[in-house]
């Protein structure tokens, strides 16, 4: 049997968060996870003044968003997550993609793509 | 001077003192975990500014003189009298300044919950300062310095008027001219911190016997009495807002919980001295009813974005105390009233106290209209930016992160 | 009346009051994340219920005349008496009304530390309503009211019967009632959030002083006493807890540190003003070892599920409090102990001691299954569902969680 | 006795007993979220140890006779006067003693700041315990049992030198010979939970007016000065810290509010009850830049790692307070400044606040390398290992997570 | 070198973790991961309502397991999962398989297989 | 196309991050998020002693370091984390590898390896 789903990973800004839940909405995707991570990427970490003395921020508050989905629908999403966490900055975020071997609905015991459908 | 009298007011000033970080605590758990930085130190920044202000030239314009009944002088500049001898105010005038100080620092930082998430810290700090000029001052007179709104006879124990109904009515016009929070209606505005919110209302509660039963000016009999009523009041609002939860869900709440309380205590803070304990629980028992009917069903028709519900709490819950007072003052229990309410038959001191609201409204409203102005004037923008809001205005206007250990490392 | 005593029992009853919050957190701060606001709300209810019931039945039915030498009558419904001008009990009975309404308030939210992470909500309320009536308001005529207790000549300062050893064995026999935690002692019960375990407890500690130097009745000598004995005995348990966790483990823990200071306050509670200040220590020190050991090696043996140790800490607490009135109280210090303890040679007192500990025992489970029979019949299933349980009260009972943000969004 | 001032100086304790569980939020607020457990505990362990040692020997020490101008005697063992009559002090010996027991407990528990999150816990306990002999009891009685630093003419309202200069000078040398923690310079040190530091201080800022009204040992005129003074001075320092941090960064911080406030509250302790209130907004104004430029330019020149700025706030604080005591004393405020301070043309008394300070500092630095030359010898190494401090004190010194439900289950 | 191992993730209620530990002690499976994630499925979020207004969570709180095992460790383990975690109702999560291209064990630096053994 | 980058997943002790972080700055990795969770493998949990009864604490406290990187930049990874990580003792964590399908960077909506360049 050959799976065609797939698993996308986005590290994204908080803030875009409510704006790319609205946007996936319109998908019907039945299923999202998040996480509150911290990162690095290009853009750094910022520095906070305590009583005059810097202290670095190596890592920044980001939400990764996770999405298991058929293959036909990853241009789809990822497009809408680009679409609405891009602002052109540093700190935008990345997507990831993976191959996904397979999948349960643990309420129906569904295998596969019925899993997530 | 009663060494008594000054251990209670000494007290009374310490306890209405630690309102203000109870507040702090009270909005800073109802607000998003981003913004709680900003929330708290909206407060706290007065307990340093109100603090001054007050000991420059507003305990002077509130107390010292009178201007047309409206306002007092700046014959007392900078605490310029006697402290140790002079006792024009009991139980000693430099007492009573410590104490009224406490009043002076919270309302304003009653003011802030209704702006909250979105407004320039710089400009909210600018805004409260005119408003303390404009508003306080002139409203702390009126009422207890000896101006228009105890001339007319109208009585307010421990603030209603002077605290409650101006910042209220302040927070409404506020939020209004200041316009709603990014996706207000859509997103989810739940409390980050829940606990704190209760924290916050206990200490509010705490203080509120310093506030209420301080008012007495001593630690006698009407002292005692106030006490009574407050603690009456607050525990039947709590009882009704839960009571409310239950009917409407099923589900009494915590937020419900402190909500409840605080308005109890809101309601009974023009009437602590005035009226029978029983009253207390029919004054405490109502307000939670009426808030939670103003915020549930006409605020959203109204559809401006008072965030923590400021105008919903201490508005509309100062009015039904101003209100209530003179449905049921006594006259025997503190001939400040000079007339008994209307439910023991008298209307003279119901209207007067409709008339005080009423007065109380319209110098909130202007003040805040102008104070507004000015703000507005010698600002750029009164509020943060788009993507500030949305950052959170903790790292936005102060850089800050509150916890940020807590998804991060130790 | 005094202004100086009016002061402190104002104060003291603040004081008194705000340890019901202070238990909300040390209490919250020890359960799971996903009941803290039900655990916080089952004493925060209590500030709102217990209030309006002693102000309508309450405190008539504890100080109000006598019926048997078991209860007060109704004379004083609804506070019934003047409270400018009735000085039955010092310093004004409106005053000494305040001061015990807060007994009132915390002694039922003490139990409910026992039965955290499963009772039904609105079991608990009816519960604490009915004990208030059936254990509480007699317990309190007949150590304070004038009642049996009084008559035998025992003794109880600030409430080691009333308060401690009557919460705490109610705890005891409402857990067994209502059974354990799903996966007890399987499953892992630590402390969620050990910061708020300590702010309760300081705050218990703050508040106690207004608890037992209030009980003087006045800012007198004894009250001076009473502060100094508590405090003392307070630290000497703090240190003895942290003591015998380092023995035991090598790491005094900050939990161990707040239970021991919590103990050696409820052990000097029935003392701390007939006792001398040196066996304070002693009292102190002991009551932790004793607390120490009844919870981890009887309670395991026995097998009951007191979530928070209620049984252990203010039932056990409490009992060794009043034997150790018996032993160390001086008629020189306060002439309401008829006679010394029975270390300085007097065998009287001590004996009714231990008949008082006995009638409060009996009075607290008799009036358990009474309150716990009822509430059982009248409502269905006195326990939260087992799915409920395992989802947390604060969702299934209240609606809320406590601090969503901390792995979600702000 | 007047009943009025034992109810406020009773108030008084319990307000300072508050800022030492206030200290520990202030401080455990600062520190990484793995070390919270630990620093809180060093605050609260001295509730207990401090208390008990007072009782035994402390107060004797200080405040019973004079042995050189240095120290008290061992009369007063275990509080051995008799507690109802003594009045050597005001308003009453024992009193006075629960009054001065707080300030023994919060001293050394200032001290803690420093040496945060690297100091074996035993090794802590056992330094604050000799500290207290060799440095505080002597401080104590040098100033205020009628020892050397009252005999020249200095003065010290509420212990700028016995409490805040003595604990700052020995938090710098401890940090000094503690070395500083791993990584220090490069990981990041930010504080993990900031709404706690608010907590911390505004709890400090509560308690501080018993701290500093209380030390008029009455309720009166000179008490209710000190309040102002006291407030004034913190609030004054609040807003010049959220100056500077808005000039430097345009940032206004609310770890910079709490600092300033603090600072703002050590600089007045001395000189609350001495100087006019004007003086006290210069005097709050200027601590804050003060204590600024130290940590942020001084310290990282000297290169000692004194965690929380402990010397930077409490001893800089504290010294610019005894200078300024010597600047704006007024012999008509309080007759035991015997002379006007500088500005008023006098220099006698600032020359003797400054031998005051200089002897304090001395008498701290000796102390301190006493007592830490003795809790060497006796202990292994003072310091947690390597590994120990990576994972954290609260796991490894404690055996405790302090909110394990965060990032884990409920 | 076939790296024969799958990662399990599975996303499930809170409240049946402390089950599912106990079963996956069975299979003397000697290591797993877990952290705390939001999640939207099927179940629809909760409604809290705040002073009488409604507010949303669209979000649950979920806890999302993972666990590196061999291939022949896969079938046990997802149906012990789904075993404990089924109770038929929306909300009962999912549970996704990924391959593994390689692994290490750091305390020994052994690779592939033998670092989960 | 073939897309040579991997997925690199590190569960380690919270206390190794600081100095893992400059390790890897060596290699100008322009990206890597963190993420706190619980694990537990051959190092079992610890034991609390609350009020004299033992509770125990079945998971530990660790951190997950989530790092996309190329291929040939895997082992030169891979080798920095176990040499920092290193301890010797139970609970030193595992490193597990995965393939990527596919990436994007938000910010320029570059695909593939130019994502993470
Ligand atoms: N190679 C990577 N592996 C894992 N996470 C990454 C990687 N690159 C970026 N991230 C995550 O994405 C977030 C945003 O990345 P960043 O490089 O700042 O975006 P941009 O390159 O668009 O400026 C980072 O904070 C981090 O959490
Ligand atoms: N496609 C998906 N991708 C990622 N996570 C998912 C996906 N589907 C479900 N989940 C996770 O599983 C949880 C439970 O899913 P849900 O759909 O409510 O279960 P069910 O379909 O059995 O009712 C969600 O809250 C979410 O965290
Ligand atoms: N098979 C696995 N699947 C998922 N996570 C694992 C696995 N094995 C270990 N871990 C994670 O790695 C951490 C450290 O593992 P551990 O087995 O204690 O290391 P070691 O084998 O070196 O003693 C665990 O706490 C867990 O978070």
């Amino acid at each position: 049997m050959v799976i065609s789903m797939k698993k996308i990973e986005a590290y994204i800004r908080p803030e875009r968060l409510e704006d790319i839940k609205i946007v996936l909405e319109k998908y019907r995707l039945n299923g999202m996870s998040i996480m509150q991570i911290m990162g690095f990427g290009n853009q750094k970490g910022w520095k906070e003044i305590v009583r005059g003395t810097e202290v670095d921020y190596n890592f920044l508050q980001k939400i990764k968003i996770e999405l298991v989905v058929l293959d036909e629908q990853v241009e789809q999403v990822v497009d809408s997550i680009v679409e609405t966490s891009h602002t052109g900055e540093y700190g935008d975020g990345k997507i990831f993609i993976y191959d996904v071997a397979d999948a349960v609905r643990i309420r129906t015991r569904e295998r596969g793509e019925d899993a997530i459908k | 001077m009663d060494h008594g009298d000054v251990a209670w007011i000494l007290t009374s000033s310490a306890l209405v003192f630690i309102m203000t970080p109870g507040l702090a605590f009270f909005y800073g758990g109802l607000v998003k975990r981003k913004n709680i930085i900003n929330t708290i130190m909206s407060s706290v920044v007065l307990m340093g500014l109100a603090s001054i202000l007050w000991v420059l030239i507003g305990f002077s314009l509130s107390f010292s003189g009178d201007i047309g009944g409206v306002v007092g002088n700046l014959d007392w500049f900078g605490l310029g009298f006697d402290g140790f001898t002079d006792a024009t105010f009991a139980p000693n005038t430099l007492l009573f300044a410590a104490f009224q100080m406490m009043f002076a620092i919270i309302t304003p930082a009653l003011i802030t919950g209704a702006i909250a998430e979105r407004m320039k810290f710089s400009s909210l700090v600018f805004f409260t300062a005119l408003w303390s000029l404009i508003v306080y001052y002139p409203l702390a007179h009126m009422v207890w310095g000896g101006g228009y709104l105890a001339a007319i006879g109208s009585v307010d124990f421990a603030g209603g008027n002077v605290v409650h109904i101006s910042s209220g009515v302040t927070a409404l016009v506020l939020a209004i001219l200041l316009g709603k929070r990014k996706n207000y209606g859509k997103a989810t505005y739940h409390p980050h911190n829940i606990p704190f919110v209760l924290l916050g209302a206990a200490l509010l509660w705490f203080g509120w016997f310093g506030f209420n039963a301080g008012s007495a000016g001593a630690a006698n009999e009407l002292a005692v009495h106030a006490f009574m009523t407050t603690n009456t009041s607050a525990a039947a609002a709590l009882l009704s807002w839960l009571l409310i939860d239950t009917l409407k869900t099923g589900k009494p709440t915590l937020v419900g919980a402190s909500t409840g309380l605080v308005v109890g205590l809101v309601a009974i803070t023009p009437a602590a001295g005035f009226v029978p304990i029983w009253s207390a629980i029919i004054i405490g028992a109502l307000v939670s009813p009426i808030c939670y009917f103003f915020i549930s069903v006409v605020k959203p028709k109204l559809g401006y974005d008072d965030a923590l519900d400021v105008f919903g709490c201490h508005g509309i819950g100062g009015i039904w105390g101003g209100i209530a007072t003179g449905l049921f003052a006594q006259n025997s229990i503190n001939e400040v009233a000079q007339w008994d309410g209307l439910v023991f038959g008298s209307a003279t001191l119901f209207l007067r106290q409709i008339a005080a609201i009423g007065i109380t409204i319209a110098v909130a409203v202007v003040g805040t209209l102008i104070a507004f102005g000015i703000v507005t004037l010698f600002t750029k923008g009164i509020r943060v930016s788009k993507k500030d809001e949305e950052l959170g205005l903790d790292i936005s206007e102060h850089g800050e992160a509150a916890y940020p250990a807590f998804n991060g490392m130790d």
